[in-house]
């Protein structure tokens, strides 16, 4: 996670840093949040029956999707954003994904 | 006979608001944004009949207040486009917080602005308190004598914001100049949009290939540097703005500068003052030449960025200098214009000057030409070293103590 | 039909790393809002608020499309001099791209301080989509009463003391504003529906002119809830009927949702830190009064709902 | 022309409505034809409504005007309202060569009674009748208009004619009709405007 959230080296001083506070589009995806967790979210590959709620409900775009035979899968849970708040366990019916205390 | 100056230009007869809006229709701004207030309403009049006669292909968005006014513009001009406004007074001061998103965004709007009194008590009349407290947000401030003036100067801001990326208020004193009508001398379409050239933006928002985010927030590590971008284009804005009053010169004949020195050269005592009252400070002028009294003006064009070296070499060999501010700070201390007088000559070393304060023209009082002759007659006092009864710094003109 | 399959083959135009509480409404508004837009070019107008400050703290923004915010109160003004710019250079010729304009703001931005500028642009017929995330406080602030803020709920500015009961007056009905104002879509929807949400947006982008969605937005730091119960507390309010999801289209009302019967209102109040003292004996009428309210909103919206297919 | 080197100022009497601005304007574009003269025109703003006293000002010169302050002391004073002499306001500042032009039906001999001037410098024109007869209705703008070119002199009547006709086929293009009667209202003053 070294790569993320250290200071863009080109923004050093008022005569290279953008004008008119211009971000471009996206970088906030080269910004790691997952350090704000206190509770992890473990998916079970098993279990999991594709159904992709836990997806849309996800409020930092955490639950990896991959496709699969023109289907799309879940792959698994992207802990550089997830902050833990635990919406993906609660919607999911068959408990494929569960909470655990980040450093169990 | 009385002729143009150039052979692109014919003279007519308009006032202000009217100039205003034919610069407008000659500039034909993609989208002007705008919120009627007296004394400026003629403008937005004027203007949208054009777009209702099909006369310009610009937009007119007839929004809901002067605060939405120049949100929209800020947004039209982030989207891409030219974008202008106008206003006045209590337009302007519901305008503020936008005025500082414009110029932190570094978005080249042109908005014309009419001076007027700021209530309370309400007041339609011209003074220059509502420009005036304006003068800190990172507009580029032009002010103009005439309505010759307003013509020419909204025609060069418009190449002057997109030069400098900063937004660009050229005013006009409410009344006085917006309701007069004067000859003036307004030059062919073909020139004018000639002369302005085509708007390319290096970013716009509406470009979808190249997204970006405009306005984020701008925490303590990076405020500061944008901050300080925007106070070096202010003074970088000074040489950009000579260049394409000069380039304007060449185009159409008139000559402008950051401020205008008039009778200057062997002037003992001198008069600094900005907007339509120099005029009549020159006619005041002239007269007392004519006595050989030895008095000159600087009219000041260019307010922000304010020209503080040049100004301060100009005035170093003058003896006494009065200041005349058309808006009174409040503060007690001095008004605007005394207080980066002031500033610019002493931070040049430069103290030989007396130099004093007058307020004058509140709300439109009105200042005369014989106003002028008595603020001689204390120069005059001072330059010989004589007392004077009153030895305040800040005299008060035409006002019932 | 929309599926979340479908969906799912989106491209994701709001990005993980942005800086919104865990469990916050608001993002998951804003990443359903933008799948919703599908293959569509889309600018982002927003409010100051939480949407805006925690998405795009320099350098960094989660919009993958372009995104402008300027001040608070201002963003239906400012989404219309985008979207006037647009038509001017579609006209022009200098663009060719199909846009669409999707504004965000909270209830404060869009009820309270923003309500001038948006009805000012309802009113002008921009074609946008407002989305108010409202999630009845402001909550960028710290959690300060606004007028969408519900009787009885607690909030900084309204607080519970010895003589007062958090705040003790009702919300303003912002839908019906809106709908007031005879523009072609107005609905209502909230978090825990995706399905209903997204295929308002969807709809809403569909139509030609300006379009409203007031989506009740749970926010577990001011209603006070641990965060994985955002979907459960959206799903609650419209349980119990006090936030109807329905829409009305070109004046014809539809409730989306009808519970049968409709939960009471305390099982929507009592999963809530806001009104955990509206629980205590001596409020019991407050409680009393919500329902009564609730009540008597749900029958007239139903009546509305009648009338407004019956035929002239 | 009697307008010489120094500038010369007009001062316009009316009331909201009678279209004292207007006329105002017109002058100065009437003005700007002959090529020869600079020009300022401008009202006296406050928050008068339809019906009260109001001024307008023309300033004409053939220097560069650069004043921008009011009128004092001026040149010509043209009264649309005869009601307003009542007021002091319309000889306020009056020089002794100042030529006063009044909208009555009184002789100048009349009206130097009421207001205390001398009867050479008084003009009167039967501005509200003549408008009647040629707009139709009583604005009296045009006449006092007509008038005060001929009492200022040396302005050619059809050139001024031709300038109040473009301005104000611009103003009335939905209204052509209106356009002629102002002119013939102009036209009739310029013959009947008298002092006796």
């Amino acid at each position: 996670m070294d790569k993320y959230n250290e200071k863009k080296d080109k923004y050093t001083t008022a005569t290279t840093i953008p004008i008119g506070d211009i971000v471009e589009a996206g970088t906030a995806s080269t910004f790691c949040t997952g350090n704000w967790r206190s509770r992890k979210p473990i998916w079970n590959n098993t279990k999991c029956i594709n159904c992709l709620i836990c997806w849309i409900y996800c409020p930092d775009s955490s639950i990896k999707l991959i496709s699969k035979s023109n289907k799309t899968i879940v792959s698994g849970i992207n802990y550089t954003y997830c902050k833990g708040c635990g919406i993906c366990a609660n919607v999911c019916n068959i408990k494929a994904i569960v909470m655990e205390e980040e450093n169990k | 006979m009385i002729r143009p100056l150039s052979s692109k230009g014919k003279l007519v007869a308009k006032t202000g608001n009217e100039i205003a809006a034919e610069a407008m229709r000659q500039i034909e701004p993609d989208v002007v944004a705008a919120y009627p207030i007296t004394p400026a309403t003629e403008i937005v009049q004027i203007f949208s009949q054009f777009v209702a006669d099909g006369i310009v292909k610009s937009k007119y968005i007839a929004v809901e207040s002067e605060h939405s006014a120049m949100s929209a513009t800020i947004a039209a001009s982030a989207a891409g486009v030219r974008a202008m406004t106008g206003t006045s007074s209590q337009g302007l001061c519901f305008m503020w917080e936008m005025l500082y998103i414009a110029s932190g965004l570094r978005l080249p709007i042109v908005m014309v602005a009419v001076n007027r009194a700021i209530s309370a008590p309400i007041n339609i009349h011209c003074d220059h308190s509502d420009t005036m407290g304006a003068r800190d947000s990172g507009w580029i401030q032009i002010y103009s004598e005439s309505v010759q003036e307003v013509y020419d100067n909204i025609i060069q801001a418009v190449r002057i914001a997109e030069q400098t990326k900063l937004p660009v208020l050229v005013t006009m004193d409410g009344f006085i100049i917006s309701h007069c009508m004067e000859l003036v001398e307004v030059y062919n379409d073909d020139a004018v949009k000639s002369f302005i050239g085509e708007y390319t933006p290096e970013r716009y928002l509406l470009d979808i290939k190249n997204p970006y985010t405009l306005g984020s927030l701008d925490l303590q590590n990076y405020y500061f540097e944008h901050k300080y971008q925007i106070a070096k284009a202010m003074i970088d804005a000074q040489t950009t703005i000579v260049n394409i009053a000069n380039e304007f010169t060449k185009c159409f004949g008139r000559s402008y500068n950051l401020y205008e020195k008039y009778m200057m050269d062997d002037a003992d005592m001198a008069i600094v003052i900005i907007g339509s009252a120099a005029g009549t400070v020159k006619m005041a002028i002239n007269e007392l030449r004519s006595q050989n009294i030895k008095i000159g003006l600087i009219k000041i064009r260019v307010y922000r960025p304010f020209p503080k070296d040049n100004i301060a070499i100009d005035l170093a060999n003058i003896k006494s200098i009065a200041v005349l501010d058309r808006s009174d700070s409040c503060s007690g201390a001095f008004s605007p214009i005394y207080s980066d007088i002031v500033s610019s000559l002493y931070s040049e070393g430069i103290t030989t000057p007396k130099i004093i304060s007058y307020v004058y023209g509140l709300g439109g009082r009105e200042i005369t030409i014989e106003h002028i002759k008595n603020i001689y007659k204390t120069l005059n006092q001072i330059m010989l070293g004589k007392d004077q009864k009153d030895c305040s710094i800040v005299h008060y003109i035409n006002l019932r103590k | 039909m929309i599926n979340l399959q479908t969906l799912s083959t989106l491209q994701e135009r709001f990005t993980g790393g942005h800086r919104l509480c865990a469990g916050c409404g608001a993002a998951i508004v804003a990443r359903q809002v933008l799948l919703a837009a599908g293959k569509k070019h889309v600018i982002v107008i927003s409010a100051t608020g939480c949407l805006e400050v925690s998405t795009t703290i320099f350098p960094y923004s989660a919009w993958k499309d372009s995104f402008f915010h300027s001040a608070f109160s201002n963003a239906a003004a400012t989404c219309s001099g985008i979207e006037v710019a647009y038509k001017s250079l579609k006209e022009k010729g200098k663009l060719k791209e199909d846009i669409v304009f999707i504004t965000f703001g909270g209830d404060g931005g869009t009820a309270d301080i923003g309500l001038q500028a948006l009805s000012g642009a309802m009113e002008r017929g921009h074609k946008m989509l407002y989305i108010c995330y409202n999630n009845e406080a402001y909550m960028n602030t710290g959690v300060q009463r606004s007028g969408m803020t519900p009787l009885g709920a607690r909030t900084t500015t309204a607080p519970v003391g010895r003589i007062q009961q958090g705040k003790t007056e009702s919300k303003k009905d912002l839908t019906q504003i809106m709908i007031a104002h005879n523009i072609p879509y107005v609905a209502q929807t909230y978090i825990g529906n995706w399905h209903d949400l997204i295929t308002k947006v969807q709809k809403a982008l569909s139509i030609y002119g300006p379009s409203f969605i007031n989506i009740l937005t749970p926010c577990r730091l001011g209603w006070g809830y641990p965060p994985e119960e955002t979907i459960n507390i959206g799903k609650l309010a419209v349980e119990t009927c006090v936030w109807p999801a329905y829409e009305v289209e070109n004046g014809i009302y539809k409730i989306n949702i009808k519970p049968n019967p409709p939960k009471p209102i305390i099982e929507f109040l009592k999963c809530q830190d806001r009104f955990k003292h509206l629980l205590k004996p001596e409020n019991s009428h407050i409680i009393d009064k919500i329902q009564q309210d609730i009540d008597h909103k749900w029958c007239i919206l139903q009546k509305q709902e009648w009338l407004s297919s019956y035929p002239c | 022309m009697s307008i010489e080197h120094k500038i010369t100022e007009i001062r316009w009497h009316g009331r909201g409505g009678q279209g004292a601005k207007t006329a105002a304007l017109l002058f100065a574009e009437i003005i700007i034809q002959t090529g020869e003269y600079y020009i300022q025109a401008f009202p006296e703003y406050g928050p008068e409504r339809m019906g009260a006293p109001v001024q307008a000002f023309n300033r004409v010169s053939k220097n560069i005007i650069t004043i921008h302050s009011n009128i004092i002391n001026p040149d010509y004073v043209v009264v649309l309202d005869s009601s307003l002499l009542e007021s002091n306001q319309v000889t306020s500042g009056l020089k002794c060569t100042s030529k006063i032009i009044i909208n009555t039906a009184l002789s100048s001999y009349a009206v130097s009674m009421k207001i205390h001037f001398n009867k050479d410098n008084i003009y009167v024109v039967n501005a509200s009748n003549i408008s009647i007869e040629t707009v139709g209705k009583n604005i009296p703008n045009a006449p006092m208009l007509g008038a005060l070119i001929k009492i200022v002199g040396n302005i050619d009547l059809n050139m001024s004619l031709n300038s109040v006709k473009n301005k104000l086929l611009d103003k009335f293009r939905n209204k052509p009709e209106v356009v002629n009667g102002n002119l013939n209202a102009i036209s009739r003053a310029f013959q009947e405007v008298k002092n006796n």
